[in-house]
């Protein structure tokens, strides 16, 4: 029962994700007053390049093409730690949500390799500033990651949930908040979202995520977007995993788990529209300003870890 | 019988420049030194094996004939630090038995086989040395052959001066080891004595025995600010060589301190666990700054060997924080972390500096900015070196993953410690580890992108053929173990958790250590799937030309170089560099279009300046100020023995 | 007690008179042949005081000694320094970086000074002050000679000097050392001044000079 | 009278050598009486061993400490005549400047150091000390070129009035033995003085003085800094074998002059006051010629002032005292014989070769003479105390202990100056080494008998490394119970 619940889960982080992403479309073209296109649209995209041919450059080995699989692969599995209606996830560990951080770091890795195997300048323009970006994201992601943790006083992510499960909501911490906010802000970068990077630029200059994949194209670009869809979802799930688990099924009765997916709905929409909002507000930052951008980010976590330290 | 296997493979070591030497005359015998020594490695690796797996312990005992107190004695620490010699050294012997040949002719190829096997016989001295004149008399002799090594390689005038850092430093810090052996008189006859006497010693005398082990093995291992002859003299020598320098070599200095600090000492106050951790934050980060920054290939890894030092140091010193706490089991898990590690990275780094022989065989540079597109012409090169920078980035199933996240595990185990200072500090050394780790990323990504990936940017890494069969099953063994142990990271980890029982009393492994090797599989299995399955789809591909806004002529000169990939780090940390740029540029009448642009960046390492410099130039000075009294006037030297006489009369009344 | 113990007595009381006065001639001698010739007057004073020590304390070999240091040290020695003066053919003057005024003082505080530093030691040693004084004097100025005077010769002279306060200083406090031994030392010295004067003509055929002071090739 | 066959030998060889005017005869006839030195030193040595102290009359006598110095005179001496017979090949006519001189006065000067290592009495001993002075001054004069004659003046003043002062000392040393009530005729006996020493104690300060006047006066001799300034010029200046003779087993006579003395002191007054100073002296020595090495420009000095460095190390050994002590220092003093021989032979080959020892003139000799070249390396890196030669073992005994008698401030500066003693020689030495040589000269090809000494050298060195033969090591035993009774 638990393992099926724990397939579950991660079955709906992989098929859900196209929709987030088509739901932030259309709420963000909502309030710039644009009609936009349909939720169901990144569903669309997928099976259209599925279905097309592979374009390779000549120049490229067989790195261009391995990839877009290692990154959904490492995607993929991110997502099995992720616990979802329920205190649990597929896979588990102690200290696991270092082997999660470090999923994504494969999976970006990667993506580096290949937009740089195209042999043209766009891609070693963008692994480059996913370098620069990813680099510096990492340390706050995990240090918040990590004060949870010592709050929880356990390493993995599903003893985490448990854990905030067993506390109510007044008794939280500033350290929940200050965690809170980094990881909210670690999210940002490593989703590659408006102020860090523009989703939806073309413009060489602006662009991180969308030059690296620029020379991909058909099956290895739709793997790309899935993942990072598949990304961005896993981050927000976790979010709300580690933050406002309330109402997750605590047992594993049909109404539980019925409460527990409702309860998800909601505050996966309420992030959703939260994320639109702050997308369509905000203007992209300079290059040289995600560091600084960053940096809030690091110091955060660093004083959430201080603070668990010496709330304990 | 292990004891005559151990001889024999000793005796073997000593043997083969013996036979090198009669039969290089002989044309059939050429191969003849790289069989022998393969084969007395692998002996080596079975007696290893034997210690280390099954805690057998056995001794030479040579003190009857020797000048000196000499005995070799093998337990389970000197058997992991034989075994990883070993079992490393095999494959670079077999990559060497191809390069050695391909490289080098007449005296100088003799020279390298006889100093080789020289080379790993002090090696092995060093760390299976159980009298501290074994220790110190391998350890001399460790520095003088590295550099013959060295030498081999020719003699320019920055080169010599390379090697003169590297010997000063060595003995400087060879000084601070004998002082730190020489502490324990008297008792300080055998290894066992001086665990022994070391529980009778005041504390001030501990202090020093640790801050003198702490400065003369940081010295061989390269940690900040003692790393200065670290990126000199690795990259100038041959590429196996330097493969088991980086590799090995500094492991040694890392089997010393653990000697020290944990089998002698037994741990001490906390504050030697913050020194330790202090030393690896920097040497980490530093490191691998000034190693994203270098393009030329050897000198980065180089710089990598000393961040991977730093992260080795960072596992000791929470070991060194645990046991100052009364956490033996956090202790063991943190010493574990950083000996895998040790395995790790002299598996991965020696993997690297192999392929980057087989880079500068195959394309005669090592200039990244000349390289590029070399996965299509060397596939298999290609692949065992994108497997070395996975794992020495620390990603998941491989290798370096496996330790950085034990090392991790026990930074988190820090929060339940009860002093408030472990607590905080701790954690935050992980916020270190991550940092260290994105940077290692973001210059391997730089590395493997540039050299193997895109369009070559020069003839001759266009003309790069596949390197020959040797040289290929050499880096495929150290590909295959990197992988091995970043999936089955059990195969070495139960036998650590037996050894740090032996070193650290009362700590048994902890059950997290064991919970990722638990897990690990399955992931793997699970990737493998995915990849499998998606691979396995029927993909229709197309080769076009590469897009390029629709104009024509894209070429490999309009490809990110390695200076440009680096460049947004570089400008973030610019503080770490201070490099000073200079840009000439020559107007023509069109102020967009000049003649000429030409840019320099020097980067001096501001620890030579600030901390070196001034204590050399005070000697010198001070050495000319003497020569300035030896006045050739012999009415002068009359007076100083006057003066000499005088003086001693008067001290004379006074004592 | 008979009339020439007195005499003796009395010869050796005022003797370290004699022997200062031949210190302070020797630093203001501006000639190396008047520099020779004083010190031959004092090896004579040291010579006579050996004589009547050994004739107080009725040691026979006392006498021996005597005639040893009459014949080296009071004849041979400066009758060959007088010699190689003569054959040097070079500037007889002692070219002291001194002038000879200056010299005598410095003499007198050597004096002085020996007298202080012997003080400590007279309680001990129960010899005569006077003379455990002057044998330190002699040490001192022929010291000084050396370091002041840049003729070779002159540095012989000078070690000569100190050579007879060490001399000095053992007839006083032992009243000799076995014969053998003194007969040895003198051979010594007679070998050394034999050799320092071989020295001193290759010096000048080498250089055309010989003045020590300008002998600084080697250094560093 | 077995004794005076090692003392009748050399005046013989002398004699004979003085008085015959063929070159070739000279050659083999110092080579004989070279041999047949040897031969006497070994049975003596061997006879001391089998049946303890000998003596013959009252001033000659033989100890365990004479045998250990005597191995080191007669192994030196040996390695030197068959060396300079290759060496000697062309020497320039002259007077005094001839082969017959040659040999003579260095059978003269042989005569003189064993005189003064079998020589009983302390007034004897002073004596021969000085008569090496005078034997070896023409030596450093050999050359007659204006350096050698000034090296050779220099040496004999500074040297002299230094010995002055020890026979000052030995004086007052006798003064106090009469004081204390010991028969006149005996009281410069050393092991009369030795049974007599708790009695001595009256005379304190007598002793003190007299030690301190000894330290000048012989240290003068060993080279101790501030005394040192004649070592460098006569050592820069001699034949490259009366170098080696020089620092090999001159300063060891001087030494064992200064160890005879410390032991007398050391038994009557405690060993506080002489070692102390030796201490000091051996300290300054270390410090200063380490740090002078770092700027010298001849081959021959930097190997000078190695030699004042190694007697300062020795001098610490002696300080330190206890087994540890004396044990390093003496095998410190053999090493460093041997070391410095072996070095010094080089030089003469890169003199020979090269036709100088300015050190910036000499360049690519790992290319051009590839045999002296690594003689070179080799020697440096045992001067310097790299295992696997004897002095890493010595200086480490040494450093033992002076931890083990918690003089830490000396162990620093021991291992401080030994690091800048390595980085001088290695820094001078590389450049010797690499690089590309200005002039290649027609080199002569090593004779046979270099080669041979060469390599008699280095197994020594090796040997002493890594493993310390029984009968050497019951040799140093012999000497110790002589110091330590």
């Amino acid at each position: 029962m638990t393992l099926a619940i724990n397939v579950v889960q991660v079955l709906l982080l992989l098929l859900l994700a196209p929709l987030v992403r088509g739901v932030i479309a259309r709420l963000k073209a909502r309030i710039q007053n644009r009609h936009g296109a349909s939720v169901w649209r990144p569903y669309a995209d997928l099976l259209k390049l599925f279905r097309k041919e592979d374009l390779v450059p000549d120049s490229a080995s067989f790195v261009f093409r391995l990839a877009p699989i290692v990154v959904f692969a490492a995607t993929l599995v991110a997502a099995a730690f992720v616990p979802l209606l329920y205190g649990s996830a597929l896979l588990q560990a102690m200290g696991d949500f270092i082997l999660l951080v470090y999923l994504l770091a494969l999976g970006r890795f990667f993506l580096m390799l290949g937009a740089m195997d195209g042999g043209s300048s766009f891609g070693g323009m963008g692994a480059s500033r996913e370098a620069l970006v990813s680099t510096l994201a990492e340390a706050p992601f995990l240090l918040a990651l990590m004060s949870v943790a010592i709050a929880a006083h356990t390493g993995s992510i599903s003893g985490m949930v448990q854990w905030t499960l067993g506390q109510n909501f007044f008794q939280f911490s500033a350290v929940h908040a200050l965690a809170f906010v980094a990881l909210a802000l670690v999210a940002i970068a490593e989703t590659g979202r408006m102020p860090v990077d523009n989703p939806t630029t073309h413009l060489e200059l602006t662009m991180i995520h969308e030059a690296m994949v620029l020379e991909y194209s058909g099956p290895s670009l739709a793997l790309i977007e899935w993942a990072s869809a598949i990304k961005l979802t896993v981050i927000m799930a976790l979010l709300i995993a580690l933050f406002f688990p309330w109402g997750a099924a605590s047992s594993l009765s049909v109404l539980a788990i019925a409460i527990g997916s409702l309860a998800l709905l909601l505050k996966m929409a309420t992030l959703v529209l939260v994320l639109a909002l702050v997308e369509s507000s905000v203007a992209k930052l300079r290059m040289y300003l995600v560091p600084d951008f960053l940096g809030v980010a690091s110091a955060l976590a660093i004083l959430a870890v201080v603070f668990t330290a010496l709330m304990r | 019988m292990t004891q005559v296997a151990f001889s024999s493979f000793l005796g073997a070591l000593l043997l083969v420049p013996v036979a090198t030497l009669i039969f290089h005359r002989w044309a059939k015998a050429r191969a003849l030194p790289a069989v022998l020594l393969m084969g007395s490695l692998s002996v080596g690796i079975a007696v290893a094996a034997a210690a280390f797996y099954d805690g057998q312990k056995f001794a030479v005992d040579v003190s009857q004939v020797a000048s000196f107190s000499f005995a070799l004695s093998v337990d389970r620490l000197s058997a992991f630090f034989l075994l990883l010699i070993c079992s490393v050294s095999l494959p670079v012997i077999l990559f060497s038995s191809s390069y050695i040949p391909r490289h080098y002719s007449g005296a100088r190829r003799h020279w390298l086989w006889v100093l080789l096997p020289l080379f790993l016989l002090s090696m092995v001295l060093v760390v299976t040395a159980s009298t501290p004149f074994a220790f110190l008399f391998g350890w001399e002799l460790m520095t003088l052959f590295s550099s013959g090594l060295i030498l081999i390689d020719g003699d320019s005038e920055e080169r010599r001066h390379s090697i003169f850092v590297y010997l000063l430093m060595m003995h400087a810090g060879a000084a601070a080891v004998i002082g730190a052996f020489l502490l324990f008189l008297p008792h300080a006859s055998n290894f066992t004595e001086m665990r022994a006497g070391a529980a009778a010693m005041p504390p001030s005398l501990r202090m020093a025995v640790f801050l003198l082990a702490f400065a003369g093995f940081g010295t061989k291992a390269g940690i900040v600010p003692l790393h200065l002859w670290l990126p000199r003299a690795h990259p100038i020598a041959p590429s196996p060589v330097s493969a088991l320098m980086s590799g090995v070599m500094l492991k040694t200095a890392i089997y010393g301190f653990v000697r020290f600090a944990f089998d002698f000492l037994g741990g001490g106050p906390s504050w030697w666990g913050y020194l330790v951790l202090l030393a690896g934050c920097v040497s980490g980060l530093l490191g691998v700054l000034y190693a994203i920054a270098e393009h030329d290939l050897k000198r980065l890894l180089a710089y990598h060997s000393v961040e991977n030092i730093g992260i080795i140091y960072l596992g000791l010193g929470a070991a060194l924080v645990f046991t100052a706490n009364h956490a033996p089991r956090w202790a063991a898990l943190a010493l574990i972390a950083a000996l895998l590690h040790c395995l790790n990275h002299a598996i991965f780094k020696s993997l690297l500096f192999l392929g980057a022989g087989a880079i500068s065989d195959a394309a005669r540079t090592l200039d990244l900015e000349e390289l590029g597109g070399l996965q299509k012409r060397m596939r298999l090169t290609g692949a065992v070196f994108l497997v070395a920078c996975c794992s020495i980035v620390g990603l998941p199933l491989f290798n370096g993953f496996v330790s950085e996240w034990l090392t991790f595990r026990s930074f988190l185990a820090g929060s339940e410690m009860t002093s408030l200072s472990a607590t905080i500090i701790l954690p935050l050394a992980a916020g270190v580890l991550a940092l260290i780790g994105g940077l290692a990323a973001a210059c391997f990504a730089k590395v493997y992108g540039v050299a193997f990936l895109g369009r070559p940017r020069s003839h001759e890494a266009e003309s790069a053929r596949e390197v020959s069969l040797p040289m290929q099953a050499g880096m495929g063994m150290l590909a295959t173990a990197c992988v091995v142990i970043g999936v089955f990271p059990g195969v070495v980890l139960r036998s650590l958790g037996k050894l740090t029982e032996e070193l650290l009393p009362g700590a048994e492994l902890p059950q997290a250590a064991t919970s990722l090797s638990a897990v690990l599989p399955w992931i793997a299995l699970f990737v493998l799937a995915l990849v499998a399955g998606i691979a396995s789809l029927k993909r229709t591909k197309r080769l076009t030309a590469t897009w390029a806004c629709g104009l024509p002529g894209l070429n490999e000169r309009m490809q990110y170089t390695s200076t440009a990939f680096s460049k947004p780090l570089r400008k973030v940390f610019s503080q770490v560099y201070k490099a000073d740029r200079t840009v000439e540029t020559v107007p023509a009448g069109t102020p967009y279009f000049p003649v000429s642009i030409s840019y320099s960046s020097v980067r001096t390492t501001s620890f030579e300046k600030s901390l070196y410099r001034p204590g050399i130039n005070a000697i010198i000075a001070a050495a000319h100020r003497l020569r300035q009294l030896q006045t050739g006037n012999i009415q002068i030297y009359l007076l100083y023995i006057f003066a000499a006489l005088i003086a001693l009369l008067v001290f004379m009344r006074f004592v | 007690m008979g009339l020439f113990e007195t005499a003796a007595a009395k010869a050796l009381a005022s003797s370290g008179v004699f022997l200062f006065m031949t210190v302070l001639l020797i630093a203001a001698a501006k000639r190396t042949s008047t520099c020779i010739a004083l010190f031959s007057v004092q090896s004579l004073v040291i010579a006579a005081q050996i004589v009547a020590v050994s004739r107080m304390h009725h040691l026979p070999e006392g006498f021996a000694i005597a005639a040893l240091v009459l014949i080296v040290k009071v004849i041979t020695i400066p009758y060959a320094l007088h010699r190689i003066v003569e054959e040097l053919k070079v500037p007889r003057d002692v070219s002291s970086s001194t002038s000879p005024s200056q010299s005598v003082f410095i003499a007198a505080g050597l004096i002085l000074l020996s007298f202080f530093a012997v003080r400590p030691y007279a309680g001990v040693l129960g010899g005569d002050q006077a003379m455990l004084a002057a044998s330190v004097a002699l040490v001192l100025t022929g010291g000084f000679l050396m370091i002041s005077r840049k003729k070779a010769l002159m540095q012989v002279v000078g070690l000569l000097v100190l050579d007879n306060g060490i001399f000095l200083a053992a007839l006083t406090t032992t009243f000799g050392m076995p014969l053998v031994i003194e007969i040895g030392i003198v051979f010594d010295l007679l070998m050394g001044v034999f050799l320092m004067g071989l020295f001193v003509f290759r010096i000048r055929d080498t250089f055309n000079h010989v003045d020590v002071s300008k002998l600084r090739r080697l250094r560093g | 009278m077995l004794l005076l066959l090692p003392l009748f030998i050399p005046l013989a060889g002398a004699l004979f050598v003085f008085s015959c005017r063929q070159p070739r005869i000279v050659v083999r006839a110092a080579l004989t009486t070279g041999a047949l030195e040897l031969a006497a030193i070994g049975i003596t040595v061997h006879r001391i061993h089998s049946q303890g102290v000998l003596n013959a009359g009252q001033y000659l006598r033989a100890d365990g400490l004479t045998s250990f110095f005597l191995i080191n005179l007669g192994l030196i001496s040996a390695l030197v005549l068959v060396y300079s017979s290759a060496y000697l090949r062309h020497v320039p006519e002259g007077r005094f400047s001839s082969l017959r001189w040659f040999y003579g006065l260095v059978f003269v000067f042989l005569f003189t150091m064993v005189a003064v290592f079998l020589s009983a009495n302390l007034g004897m001993m002073w004596i021969f000390v000085e008569a090496t002075t005078l034997a070896s001054a023409l030596l450093v004069g050999f050359y007659n070129t204006e350096g050698a004659i000034e090296a050779g003046w220099k040496y004999l003043i500074v040297c002299t009035v230094g010995i002055a002062f020890a026979l000052f000392g030995t004086i007052t040393l006798y003064l106090a033995a009469v004081k204390s009530g010991v028969s006149p005729q005996s009281a410069l006996d050393w092991s009369t003085l030795m049974a007599a020493a708790p009695r001595l104690v009256g005379a304190r300060e007598l002793l003190k003085l007299a030690f301190v006047f000894v330290a000048v006066g012989y240290g003068t001799k060993v080279g101790f800094v501030p005394m040192h300034s004649w070592l460098p010029d006569a050592h820069a200046e001699a034949p490259s074998p009366i170098s080696a003779l020089l620092s090999a087993v001159l300063l060891n006579c001087a030494m064992y002059a200064i160890l005879r003395f410390d032991a007398i002191t050391s038994r009557a007054i405690g060993s506080g006051f002489g070692h102390t100073l030796l201490l000091i002296f051996g300290g300054v020595s270390l410090a200063v010629a380490s740090l002078l090495m770092i700027v010298q420009r001849d081959l021959k000095r930097l190997l000078a002032y190695s030699s004042i460095e190694h007697m300062g190390i020795v001098a610490i050994g002696i300080g330190l005292g206890g087994a540890l002590g004396f044990y390093g220092a003496l095998l410190h003093t053999f090493n460093h014989s041997i070391a410095k021989t072996f070095l010094f032979f080089t030089a003469g080959n890169v003199q020979g070769n090269f036709g100088t020892l300015r050190m910036e003139r000499i360049r690519g000799m790992a290319s051009t003479l590839p045999w002296t070249g690594g003689a070179l390396i080799m020697g440096g890196l045992a001067i310097s105390g790299m295992p696997p030669f004897g002095l890493f073992v010595s200086e480490l005994v040494i450093l033992a202990g002076a931890f083990s008698t918690a003089h830490y401030f000396i162990a620093v500066l021991m291992l401080a100056g030994i690091s800048i003693v390595f980085g001088a020689l290695l820094y001078h030495f590389q450049h010797m080494l690499m690089g590309t040589p200005e002039d290649v000269r027609t080199r002569p090809a090593l004779r046979a008998s270099e080669i041979t000494v060469m390599s008699v050298c280095a197994l020594c060195l090796v040997v002493l490394g890594v493993h310390i033969p029984a009968a050497f090591a019951a040799i140093l035993r012999g000497a110790m119970t002589v110091l330590r009774p």
